[in-house]
């Protein structure tokens, strides 16, 4: 009889100290900060508007493009962008696009500032399959879409990436033959340690 | 009952003893702020300078993430050299702390805002981002190199 | 044993499996596992139209290949151990006086097929949903656990020729 | 940090033993419980035997409180941890299903597995049952396919739906949970019907 006093007691002195321990803090499964510096350091986290055209060109299903400009400023977007404004990727409905295995999500801006802190967010949040676009619309449009005509005395490098550029102006603007491009698709990265437990009993 | 509990407790202390243990060895984040403090954090971008707020910093540090090599090639007079892939060394934990404003350096704006963000997060405070595109800041830059400028890419 | 103490060990193992694996406990799972393990053996090209067992076989991993499999392997090893250390391994059925042995059996069968079937339709037993799912204090837990204990003590009195 | 074999991505033969090794604690830890008896189950429809509210709840607790405060020391990453799927038409359907299934039957799968390997031939006949209605509902599944796909909310808490923090909620439930021990230890000298309850 009293060890059942005890015991309500005890348990009870536990359920009070968990009640007020403060919230949950690791939360996500998040990446610490050694992990998250090496994710900064890796170059193929990142993909240059070049490497974008070609991927865009040869139609890889996969590439989502993550536009996170704010709606307001949301104008003249690359092909079938998604438009996550930077202030609102905490929503329900869109942290999911970017918490996902299918899709290489590239995330934009006008410029860097906005898509880096996107970007930087979802890896420390333990996100894979996110890329950076360097340099942003503005990029995109410098190089993509206005090329620059090499100087005479530019190397013949230089002038096969301003015919491929011109190439890729032309689908991006709407003309029709493409030349045959290299370019390097980029594998998904698998996460190291993002995959949920299956679990349950049915 | 009464037999039962010392049993019971030994279960108890062992299993948490066991986990205790394991974990003991596992890493530890650092982080200060959670990904979505970090994020309200951003929203404020009163931490990214131009030129007049940055003249205005009373006794800053300047922190040039860029790697060594081109810190010598040029920088900014007075800048100290931390490269973004050695910024978390501990020996640099003291400098963060100090209460004094604190200013990144960087060559790429993507790299610039990366620092800052992880170094936000590790709960350091008073950091702030030059944006380096300002014209006005080119006296700054003292020992210019072969054509190579701090500002602008 | 003080149930309050089973309760306890109960569960930490249960503790334990959420440490190790990051998933609970669970029963019915390895019993489905068996299932389409038949259906795919009888009928192979069957069970893969069907969307049910579809879902279970595939990439060509074996069904009994499965983490419930091996640990509904152990409660038979675990049951067995504490039946044999406590001194009730015996063969025989278990029912009130009331009631014939073949009506305990039949009860027993149309017992198990609904509780098999609901299941199914729950996404889990009394173990997986309920217990497990009441851990991490998922709704879906509580909801299941009231579920199965308000309709159980709803359905008491109609049979409780077979308890009393 | 926990839950180790998702985070260190162990091998399957180490993570196959490690769940033979759990599944041995879970029936020891049931038959131990007495669950291997059909009528001290269904004793606690009846209140003469209220082991299984006991056994239940103490086990739901000590998890709870166990989860709570290894997530609060960092020592498991809930986020990784299977919350389970809510589907409100199915669950609360498969769950009154369920019900009925216990109170004829008198297990539920665990327990019969437990029970069956000490030689309880009614929860032979049981599982035999279970592997029968399994077989059915895959047999029908077209059937049930749209309500068992209704009204998916994910792997929500409670304690989310509620509003409330987990502690709080881990709180809440060990007050509901002692309030029942209380009741049922009553309800056990109220309905104690010694001719069942000293062969149990």
């Amino acid at each position: 009889m009293k060890s059942r006093e005890i015991l309500s007691v005890f348990i009870l002195a536990l359920g009070i100290t968990g009640a007020m321990l403060p919230g949950r803090k690791n939360d996500a499964i998040a990446l610490n900060e050694h992990e998250l510096l090496q994710e900064m350091l890796m170059e193929s986290n990142y993909i240059t508007a070049d490497e974008l055209a070609h991927l865009l060109i040869s139609g890889d299903p996969s590439i989502r493009l993550i536009d996170v400009r704010s709606a307001s400023k949301f104008k003249n977007p690359l092909p079938r962008a998604t438009n996550i404004p930077l202030d609102s990727i905490f929503e329900d409905n869109f942290l999911y696009l970017f918490d996902q295995s299918i899709y290489k999500n590239v995330i934009y801006g006008l410029e860097d500032q906005q898509a880096t802190q996107v970007w930087v967010i979802t890896k420390q949040l333990g996100y894979g399959n996110n890329y950076l676009l360097k340099g942003g619309l503005n990029a995109w449009r410098a190089t993509i879409l206005d090329p620059e005509y090499p100087a005479q005395t530019a190397s013949k490098e230089e002038f096969d990436l301003y015919e491929q550029r011109n190439a890729a102006r032309e689908f991006f603007t709407g003309a029709k033959a493409i030349p045959k491009v290299e370019f390097k698709p980029i594998a998904p990265i698998q996460g190291r340690k993002k995959k949920k437990v299956q679990g349950g009993c049915s | 009952m009464k037999s039962s509990i010392r049993p019971l407790a030994i279960i108890v202390v062992s299993t948490f003893g066991f986990l205790l243990i394991v974990s003991f060895y596992a890493d530890k984040n650092q982080f200060e702020l959670t990904a979505k403090e970090v994020h309200d954090r951003v929203l404020i971008t009163d931490y990214q300078l131009d030129s007049t707020a940055f003249v205005q910093l009373t006794d800053p540090y300047l922190i040039d993430i860029r790697d060594e090599h081109h810190y010598q090639i040029g920088h900014v007079d007075g800048a100290m050299n931390i490269p973004l892939s050695r910024i978390l060394e501990e020996h640099y934990d003291e400098l963060f702390q100090a209460d004094r404003p604190k200013v990144i350096l960087a060559h790429d704006p993507v790299k610039g805002h990366e620092a800052w963000m992880l170094l936000t997060q590790l709960g350091y405070s008073q950091l702030f981002l030059l944006k380096l595109k300002e014209p006005t800041l080119e006296p700054l830059i003292l020992h210019v190199g072969s054509g190579e400028s701090i500002g602008g890419h | 044993m003080n149930p309050y103490l089973a309760g306890i060990i109960l569960g930490l193992v249960l503790l334990l499996s959420f440490y190790l694996t990051g998933r609970g406990l669970g029963a019915s799972g390895a019993m489905k596992s068996v299932v389409v393990t038949t259906i795919e053996s009888v009928a192979h090209t069957k069970a893969e139209e069907s969307g049910f067992y579809a879902k279970y076989i595939d990439e060509g991993e074996h069904p009994m290949n499965n983490w419930l499999v091996f640990q509904v392997l152990g409660v038979v090893v675990g049951g067995f151990l504490s039946g044999a250390l406590s001194g009730r391994l015996s063969i025989k059925t278990e029912h009130t006086p009331n009631i014939t042995k073949r009506r305990r059996i039949i009860m027993a069968v149309l017992g198990g097929a609904l509780f098999g079937f609901g299941s199914q339709f729950g996404r889990g037993c009394t173990s997986g949903a309920a217990l497990s799912g009441m851990a991490t204090l998922s709704l879906a837990g509580f909801v299941t656990m009231i579920a199965i204990f308000g309709t159980a003590y709803l359905f008491a009195y109609f049979f409780r020729k077979n308890w009393i | 940090m926990g839950p180790i074999i998702p985070i260190y991505e162990i091998s399957q033969e180490l993570n196959f033993l490690l769940a033979f090794v759990i599944g041995i604690g879970f029936g020891f830890a049931l038959e131990q419980a007495g669950f291997s008896s059909s009528r001290k189950l269904a004793g606690m429809f009846y209140g003469y035997d209220t082991t299984v509210l006991k056994v239940f709840f103490t086990a739901a607790i000590v998890a709870m409180v166990g989860i709570l405060f290894l997530n609060y020391f960092e020592m498991m990453d809930m986020s990784i941890v299977y919350v389970n799927e809510y589907y409100i038409d199915s669950a609360i359907i498969g769950g009154v299903i369920m019900g009925i299934g216990f109170i004829i039957g008198g297990f539920c799968p665990g327990t019969s597995v437990c029970a069956a390997a000490i030689g309880k031939l009614d929860a032979l006949a049981y599982l035999g049952g279970s592997l029968i209605g399994i077989f059915l509902f895959g047999e029908t599944y077209p059937l049930w396919k749209d309500i068992y796909m209704q009204n998916y909310l994910g792997g929500i808490k409670l304690s989310t739906t509620l509003g409330l923090s987990d502690g709080l909620m881990v709180l809440l439930v060990i007050v509901a949970a002692v309030v029942m021990f209380w009741v049922g230890e009553w309800a056990e000298k109220r309905f104690r019907r010694p001719d069942i309850t000293k062969n149990l």
